[in-house]
């Protein structure tokens, strides 16, 4: 088959998402309430998209590839990927002036822009020279991978292990039988706690002739903790999510509905 | 200042002191305590046991480096687990921080240890696909679509392991090794619109909202952290005497090695919380004579 | 091919005996004959996009082990019959997705026996072909299985459109005491008095999750109180498109409030995309530039507890808010104030009090109430010993 | 190379954790390197692995498959018009198409994925007590339907938020609550095990990659 494909679902999407946009903008500017009502109106249409692609299986809405709600989901990646030259950009301006000005701690700024620099043109350079960001034909690092692996991921993974140091010091602040709730908190969490491991092993381990009296301890503090986590916890855990879910539908509804926009920067009266 | 007072006032960084030795001593001098096995990974076991020679599973690499330490023995086990039964494994990633990376060394270690399997015949790895939902979407509808090469850029059609395969509808399971989001996905997408059952490697943090779908059937089992893998290793091993040899010589990090540390931090942590509420009864008897 | 030239042999060698009347003896004895599948029908497949055929079928009762369905398809009128599949016995069923849209197919079954071998010594013997009606894919505009989503979907839209319009037409609906947001007045008010900033962190995930929206209705509040009284605020951000919607929120907070004079455009900053450089440096924000309250708001992931705990060493109030379980006992271990789940999405219309918000929040609870309903009378009647109520909610 | 690799790893491992005893110039250098390489990284990623594969090659390889991909470009573009003064508003029809259409599809999930399902578990047959013993009374499918109903039922009502609690509806609002705290606290104590697996991690880096080949033992 030759010339553009024009499928209803791809025909729609040009209209809703592009041309009225493009004529809404042009109309804006002549037209200064368009400027806050159009992107409201388009944004209804986006938003019904996948709730209608959910229940009408026609193609032009849910085809895979081609219909409506999978084409609109190919589009946001990308207008996803547009967005991070907005940060980029931001934290340019913001360190280069603290620089520029000599303010407290612009070496750290220096730093900042440097680590940006070198990472950023490394990672141009492999999307666009065709060597790309991973490996080398002959399995070498490019130096993007080598950076990710030498820089990025180690310090990634120190900063998600300081988890362990504070999930200590919050336990110990927190889990004090203050009131009700706090004990109940305290109990479930320790006793959690004592049994998703051989504790009782381990404070065994100085008395051999405890060791099976702990290990029958340690099997039972299993068992509770499961049917701890498998009843009262998956109880609550559901009421959670169900109430969550129902408080998510309705704030969906007033998003596509265009009631709560201040998301837009758009406030009530807008 | 009293002792009560002292105690309260605890400078945490004492606590972060006893965490890091708790931590440190048993790397460098294990113990080899043992360890208990719970329901729902035992379920996640035997559901992969029921499997026959030949079956085709799903494995998803849907962590990052981040969480390595915890999802990678899990997927490990996995993939041994399913290379002794004579399963074929799709391999895939879908987290997209270094997710891929992660996936070709992990599915490298395993199958340097099984020389018999062939890339192709017996498993295959499609790569890393940006967009988890889109993606799994296009796996109902046809594989090729989402995945139309593997992650050396060979087209899948016309190799042996998706011969007469379309969709993901066609797979006995789909194991999930997950962290954040995309582990959902698998169950509120693909179990609940193809009906392929899951199962879930979360980490630790993210297990207990699982439970919610172990419960409802949306699970078939679930490997909850590092726990859960060394349950896994622990049922492999008994099942298996080859891999209980493995899993006793091997260099490699594995779950089981991460316990004894694991049962350090677990006992310091509760006795932190046993003194600071020890502190906290005797200031209030206090307060109350007062 | 091999199955044209294995019929035409066969049917040669059947008007050939039957022509010169040949005694049967002469013949080797016929294999065992195999039976045809029943009640055959190929139609489109039902609530799809199009692109597949259905097939259904009984095993026969005489069926010999070890057989298969082999399923062929032709485009009329030409009879060239391809291979689609082979199926196993007890499937009963199989989906043919490579049809085109619009094209009239035939379909046949016929039963396959790899092992019995049949007169000519051709391996395979095969039995009689059962043909479907003509049969063309097309794409459908219902999807049976979800019609159950689909009445709780509108039913959900009937309660929630019913109480915002009855508030939009005046009818003032109340809404409960929330812990949490009765402190952002004060914690917002201390930071002033100490003359040090608020902290307010939207979240990591883009305003394409629901929570960040939440969050920034939220944020949209707090830069209003922190406009009125004039203290500093800080919102660094992971997302870049959280990072421009936030921006436009708190200016037009500072607008409403009457004070674009103290609106910067350094409040709402980008740091990084990478949770955990971001959470590094926004903990060492905290401890160097000790906010007076942190309000951690919107979808966390590992990252809460690190904010969470380095804000509480500071000595900072702190209010936070989640809907994702994960994280929630981590806020609520180290905070002074969390908003459970839903509380997360209540938060907007209690803090604004504007009608037709809490008219959705009204909405919201009479679905719950509905649910609870359905649940209850569910529950008594499965334990009754019918159980309808879990089969009708079951999602596809 | 790795050897370098090794010691600048190390190196910054040791920085990050010395956060711990007190914020220092080694931990803000670290922080700060991070912040940049890190966004450095994403531009990287997004180049490569988001806007080459879902954009630029499409485009390339089969324009006319894939024309309509150019509307999400100059949706992607409208959000630079942020920075154009005057004009800053148009920006909103790339933000507020992407929103709504997420929260559109988060609608979706919502209510097939999580409120139905959730709901139809809860629905369950009060059937089977066992009255042999605690454990066997506690795991007895009647106990366990019991308690998953009360369980989720009762941080249900806690969450009304249109009505006061009255004398009915406040003791199951507090049942709720502490059926919360149970759960918080159980996940506190379960999540400790996956947080300790990445100091492992960290000092299995520190202790057989860096310290024992370097200074040897």
């Amino acid at each position: 088959m030759t010339g553009l494909h024009f499928d209803i679902g791809r025909v729609l999407l040009l209209v809703c998402f592009g041309i009225v946009p493009l004529v809404g903008i042009i109309l804006g500017f002549f037209a200064p309430s368009l400027r806050r009502q159009l992107p409201l109106i388009v944004a209804f249409v986006a938003g019904i998209v996948p709730i209608l692609s959910l229940y009408i299986p026609k193609a032009f809405l849910s085809a895979p590839g081609q219909g409506m709600s999978p084409r609109l989901d190919q589009y946001l990646i990308i207008v996803a990927g547009f967005a991070l030259p907005l940060g980029v950009v931001n934290v340019i301006q913001l360190n280069t002036r603290k620089v520029g000005r000599g303010e407290k701690g612009w070496f750290f700024s220096l730093v900042l822009l440097i680590g940006l620099f070198v990472m950023g043109s490394f990672g141009v350079y492999g999307a666009f020279s065709g060597t790309g960001i991973g490996f080398l034909p002959n399995g070498a690092p490019t130096p993007f991978q080598w950076m990710t692996d030498w820089l990025f991921q180690p310090l990634q993974s120190t900063i998600f292990s300081l988890l362990a140091f504070f999930m200590a010091s919050a336990a110990f602040r927190a889990f004090r039988a203050r009131n009700v709730e706090a004990t109940i908190l305290l109990v479930a969490g320790v006793l959690v706690m004592a049994g998703r491991v051989p504790l009782f092993d381990l404070l065994a381990y100085p008395f051999p002739p405890l060791k099976p009296a702990a290990a029958s301890l340690t099997q039972t503090m299993g068992h509770l903790t499961e049917w701890i986590m498998d009843g009262p916890n998956s109880a609550a855990q559901a009421g959670i999510i169900i109430g969550s879910a129902l408080g998510a539908m309705a704030m969906a509804i007033r998003v596509i509905l265009g009631i709560e926009r201040s998301y837009l920067g758009l406030g009530k009266g807008d | 200042m009293s002792l009560i007072d002292r105690l309260f006032s605890v400078d945490r960084r004492w606590i972060f002191l006893f965490v890091m030795l708790a931590v440190a001593v048993p790397i460098l001098f294990p113990l080899g305590l043992p360890v208990t096995t719970t329901g729902s990974t035992r379920a996640a076991f035997e559901y992969i046991e029921s499997l026959h020679a030949g079956d085709i599973v799903w494995l998803s690499y849907d962590y990052g480096p981040s969480s390595a330490p915890e999802n990678d023995p899990m997927a490990e086990a996995f993939l041994r687990h399913c290379f002794v039964k004579d399963v074929r494994v799709v391999m895939c990633a879908l987290y997209p921080l270094g997710g891929l990376s992660l996936m070709n060394a992990s599915a490298a270690r395993v199958a340097r240890e099984f020389p018999e399997k062939k890339y192709g015949t017996d498993y295959v790895n499609l790569g890393y696909k940006d967009g988890p939902e889109a993606v799994m979407r296009r796996l109902g509808e046809n594989i090729a679509d989402a995945f139309p090469t593997d992650v050396n850029g060979t087209p899948i059609e016309g190799m042996p392991i998706f011969q007469g395969i379309r969709t993901i509808g066609q797979f006995k399971v789909v194991f999930t090794v997950a962290t954040g989001l995309i582990g959902e996905y698998w169950i509120t997408l693909v179990n609940a619109q193809f009906g392929t059952p899951v199962i879930i490697g979360p980490t630790a943090v993210s297990a207990p909202k699982y439970y919610a779908f172990l419960n409802s059937g949306q699970l078939k089992g679930m490997l909850g952290g590092m726990k859960g893998a060394a349950e896994y290793e622990q049922l492999l091993a008994r099942a298996y005497p080859a891999m209980s040899e493995f899993y006793h010589r091997t260099r490699l990090f594995t779950g089981t090695k991460g316990m004894d540390a694991q049962t350090g931090i677990h006992a310091v942590i509760v006795g932190f919380i046993f003194l600071g509420n020890v502190a906290f009864l005797l200031a209030r008897r206090r307060e109350g004579r007062a | 091919m091999r199955w044209v030239i294995r019929h035409c042999l066969l049917a040669i060698l059947v008007f050939a005996s039957a022509a010169s009347g040949a005694p049967s003896g002469t013949l080797t004895p016929p294999p065992p004959e195999l039976p045809a599948p029943d009640q055959f029908v190929a139609k489109d497949r039902p609530g799809d996009s199009g692109k597949a055929i259905l097939l259904t079928w009984k095993d026969p009762p005489s069926l010999p082990a070890g057989a298969t369905f082999e399923a062929r398809r032709a485009e009329p009128p030409a009879y060239e019959w391809t291979k689609v599949a082979d199926v196993k016995a007890g499937v009963q069923r199989y989906v043919d997705a490579t049809a085109k849209d619009g094209v009239v197919y035939r379909y046949e079954l016929r039963v396959h026996h790899a092992d019995l071998a049949d007169t000519l010594g051709l391996a395979g013997t095969i039995g009689p072909a059962v043909v479907s009606d003509p049969v063309a894919s097309h794409d459908n505009w219902i999807k049976p299985e979800r019609m159950n989503s689909l009445v709780a979907c509108v039913l959900f839209l009937v309660l929630l459109l019913g109480s915002i319009g009855m508030a939009g037409r005046g009818t003032q609906f109340f809404i409960r005491r929330i812990a949490g947001l009765n402190a952002v007045d004060e914690a917002i008010g201390r930071a002033t008095e100490l003359g040090r900033k608020v902290l307010y962190v939207p979240g990591i995930l883009s305003p394409g999750d629901i929570q960040t929206v939440a969050s920034l209705a939220i944020l949209g509040h707090v830069a209003r109180a922190t406009a009125r009284y004039g203290s500093d605020l800080d919102c660094p951000n992971r997302d870049p498109l959280t990072f421009t919607s936030a921006r436009e929120t708190v200016r037009s907070a500072y607008l409403a409030e009457g004070r674009p004079d103290l609106f910067r455009e350094e409040m709402v900053n980008y740091i990084t995309y990478d949770q955990f450089a971001y959470v590094a440096a926004v903990s060492g924000r905290m401890v160097r530039e000790r906010p007076a309250a942190n309000f951690l708001i919107g979808h966390f992931f590992a990252e809460a507890l690190i904010l969470a705990e380095t804000g509480q060493s500071t000595g900072a109030i702190q209010i936070a808010g989640t809907a994702d379980p994960a994280q929630l006992p981590f806020f609520v271990a180290a905070c002074d104030y969390t908003l459970i789940g839903e509380e997360l999405y209540a938060a907007g219309a209690y803090l604004s009090r504007e009608p037709v918000l809490l008219g959705s929040i009204r909405g919201t609870d009479l679905a719950k109430a509905a649910l609870l309903l359905l649940g209850l009378v569910g529950i008594v009647s499965a334990t009754l010993g019918h159980d309808w109520a879990a089969a009708l909610l079951k999602t596809q | 190379m790795e050897l370098f690799g090794t010691w600048i790893a190390a190196l910054l491992t040791l920085a990050v954790l010395s956060f711990l005893y007190k914020d220092n110039p080694f931990f803000r250098f670290a922080e700060s390197l991070f912040a940049g390489v890190s966004l450095g990284y994403y531009v990287g990623i997004t180049l490569d692995q988001t806007l080459k594969p879902n954009l630029f090659e499409p485009l390339r390889a089969n324009f006319n498959l894939n024309w309509d991909l150019a509307i999400a470009g100059l949706l992607g573009a409208f959000l630079y018009m942020r920075y154009v003064p005057r004009i800053g508003w148009v920006a909103r029809y790339g933000l507020a198409i992407y929103v709504a259409y997420y929260i559109g599809v988060e609608f979706t999930r919502k209510i097939n994925g999580e409120v139905l399902p959730q709901m139809a578990r809860t629905i369950l047959p009060v059937r089977g007590f066992d009255f042999g013993g605690v454990g066997a009374f506690f795991t007895s499918p009647a106990m366990l339907a019991l308690c998953a109903i009360v369980g989720t039922y009762s941080v249900l009502v806690y969450f009304f938020f249109s009505k006061e609690q009255n004398a009915v509806t406040r003791p199951i609002a507090r049942l709720g609550v502490w059926f919360l705290m149970i759960s918080f606290g159980a996940a506190f104590g379960f999540t400790v095990m996956g947080r300790v697996a990445l100091l492992i991690g960290r000092l299995n880096f520190l202790i057989y990659n860096w310290i024992s080949p370097t200074f040897g033992g």
